[in-house]
């Protein structure tokens, strides 16, 4: 490796490691501001480098960019270690912040909070581990925060063509317009003033509290 | 961090009293507890302005500070009595204020050690990007048992829920009454009689708006700890109590 | 790396790679049929390895088993990247009532009162919500008061393999001097002087119980 390769490396394992995507070598240059094409480069060199080694993961570039997978030859073991995961089901708060976010997706954190009436991340992170929900994108107009959605899992799951195959809401609500309401109140709160830096504050975050600010 | 900021907001009274001990480097000797106690009653007040519902939460260190105050002023006279420092002598209940805020601090000291450490910690990153496909139908169902129209209940059931409180607070908003003076009003009468009914609570001929906010009242004050409530049968009577403020 | 520790290497990386949790030893050595013994050594000598080749993610020994994280040092790329301003901050009030319940574990919310001084309903809530602190039985002797303890989240958010790694609670007493000024300062100007008496210790001042629990 070059020097400047090699400066690029950590970083660019940090980055690939964390990705749950392809991402192509002009988007990673762009965050580390380096050269494309030396990061281009760099992302080869790693590539060989873990095939060389003999690693438990590799390098690939598919569609869409580059992509670190677990190495083939230990498929395995990695099998024989999912299926040895822990069957506990979802709590119910998990199963609250699935509901709405079916529901509502895309849907920011803070709209899962305002219909729950509580913080939700720590289930959201968790569902996302367990690859029921994903990242789908950013809300541009609430402070840049996460939006979620259910993913492909979740659809076979239930034997759902669709997200329009769910059913309706209505049918369960005691007020058809509910829903309707509710969708736009989450527009509202989605909003800047609920953006995602006020996370820190989730004492205040509760039920109770909105209700005493509702009323005076 | 978030609490940098607001700068003139403590965290609870041991933290204010901590403040304010702390504050005055010089001429050790001419402090006394009256001067702090007076810093402490006066930094209530302007509290009491603010929001007097943290500064309820103050009024038992600042009574204790009182009393050590007329203690040292009067060292004979004999205290009124005081919830937690109870029957206690002037003596004691200032070991006792000492030996508190010497915990406290140890846990301030502790609260930021453990905050660094979040802090690093939270500057590496685990992967949360899922499994690769293949192996996702490998992994547990954990939603097993769960149907589809559980899902659409559970969120039903939430939206339904945060919907008819939006509703119920719209329409309380409407009618010119404040629910904080009815939590005053809740707790003046509780501080008074010890325990009351709800049907005690409310007048005979109140309205639909006032049963909902003296209903909503009595959750206030059970929310913060203030009262405990009791229904012995289904739709029966509601007692509410107040609570000693003896874990305070 | 010894002959053993070298053909553990990839099928460790690749388990590590995907789970979503700190993996202990030996459930790794049971799914790869070795002896837990050279699977600890294994775990060691990556743990190293990384760390010599300034690699972009490192190994950590955390909460019970082993785990997999980015390098500190390109946190700024990965804020940038996936993360954004969603960092995740507690505070103040949050850190010092779990401070006290990581250091008095099993301990009701009286406990965490009497130490604050101020009621911590809403925050141990919050808390709990995070994943932080659960639920682990009730106080008989104190009115059946619900007591609370750090989970394997815990652990995992700050950094430790146990709670024996918590650094003692001494370490943090005020030092002689501060403890001589609040004495000092809450003192009468005529007052007796006070005896080094013994500071009460707040783990028994459980008389502060359960504030509900004390009604029913």
């Amino acid at each position: 490796m070059s020097d400047r390769t090699e400066e690029l490396r950590g970083p660019l394992e940090a980055l690939l490691f964390v990705s749950d995507e392809p991402v192509n070598a002009a988007r990673l240059a762009k965050i580390l501001d380096a050269d494309p094409v030396e990061v281009d480069k760099a992302l080869r060199e790693l590539s060989d480098e873990y095939a060389d080694e003999e690693r438990g993961f590799q390098l690939r570039e598919v569609a869409g960019g580059w992509r670190m997978y677990t190495h083939p030859a230990h498929h395995p073991y990695i099998e024989q270690f999912v299926l040895s995961w822990d069957t506990r089901r979802l709590s119910q708060a998990a199963l609250e912040a699935l509901a709405v976010i079916a529901y509502h997706q895309p849907v920011s954190r803070g709209g899962v909070n305002a219909v729950r009436g509580v913080n939700s991340e720590a289930v959201i992170a968790s569902l996302v581990e367990k690859g029921l929900i994903r990242e789908t994108g950013r809300d541009k107009n609430a402070g840049n925060a996460i939006l979620y959605a259910t993913t492909r899992a979740f659809l076979e799951k239930f034997g759902l063509k669709d997200l329009a195959e769910l059913p309706p809401l209505e049918e369960f609500a005691p007020d058809p317009d509910t829903e309707r309401a509710i969708r736009e109140r989450l527009n509202a709160l989605d909003g800047p003033t609920l953006a995602d830096e006020d996370v820190e504050d989730d004492e205040d975050d509760d039920k109770c509290e909105d209700s005493i600010d509702d009323v005076e | 961090m978030s609490y940098t900021v607001k700068t003139d907001i403590f965290e609870g009274p041991f933290d204010l009293l901590l403040h304010l001990v702390a504050r005055q480097k010089v001429d050790i000797a001419e402090l006394s507890i009256c001067d702090i106690a007076d810093q402490y009653l006066a930094y209530v007040d302007t509290m009491r302005e603010l929001d007097l519902d943290v500064a309820s939460d103050f009024l038992l260190v600042a009574a204790t500070l009182l009393e050590l105050k007329a203690a040292s002023l009067l060292p004979q006279e004999s205290m009124p009595e005081l919830e937690e420092f109870e029957d206690m002598p002037a003596e004691e209940a200032r070991e006792l204020l000492v030996a508190r805020l010497l915990a406290y601090k140890q846990f301030k000291t502790t609260a930021a050690e453990l905050a660094a450490r979040f802090e690093a910690t939270s500057r590496m990153h685990s992967r949360a990007a899922g499994l690769e496909d293949r192996y996702l139908r490998l992994m547990p169902d954990y939603l097993e048992g769960v149907t589809l129209r559980g899902l659409a209940v559970i969120c039903a059931d939430l939206v339904y829920r945060r919907e008819v409180f939006l509703l119920e607070a719209e329409h309380i908003a409407a009618a010119p009454i404040s629910l904080e003076a009815h939590v005053e009003g809740v707790a003046r009468t509780l501080r008074n009689r010890g325990r009351a009914m709800l049907s005690e609570l409310v007048m005979a001929d109140a309205s639909k708006e006032e049963l909902v906010v003296t209903f909503l009242a009595i959750l206030e004050l059970y929310k913060r700890g203030l009262v405990g409530l009791k229904q012995d049968v289904l739709f029966g009577d509601i007692e509410v109590a107040s609570i000693e403020k003896e874990d305070r």
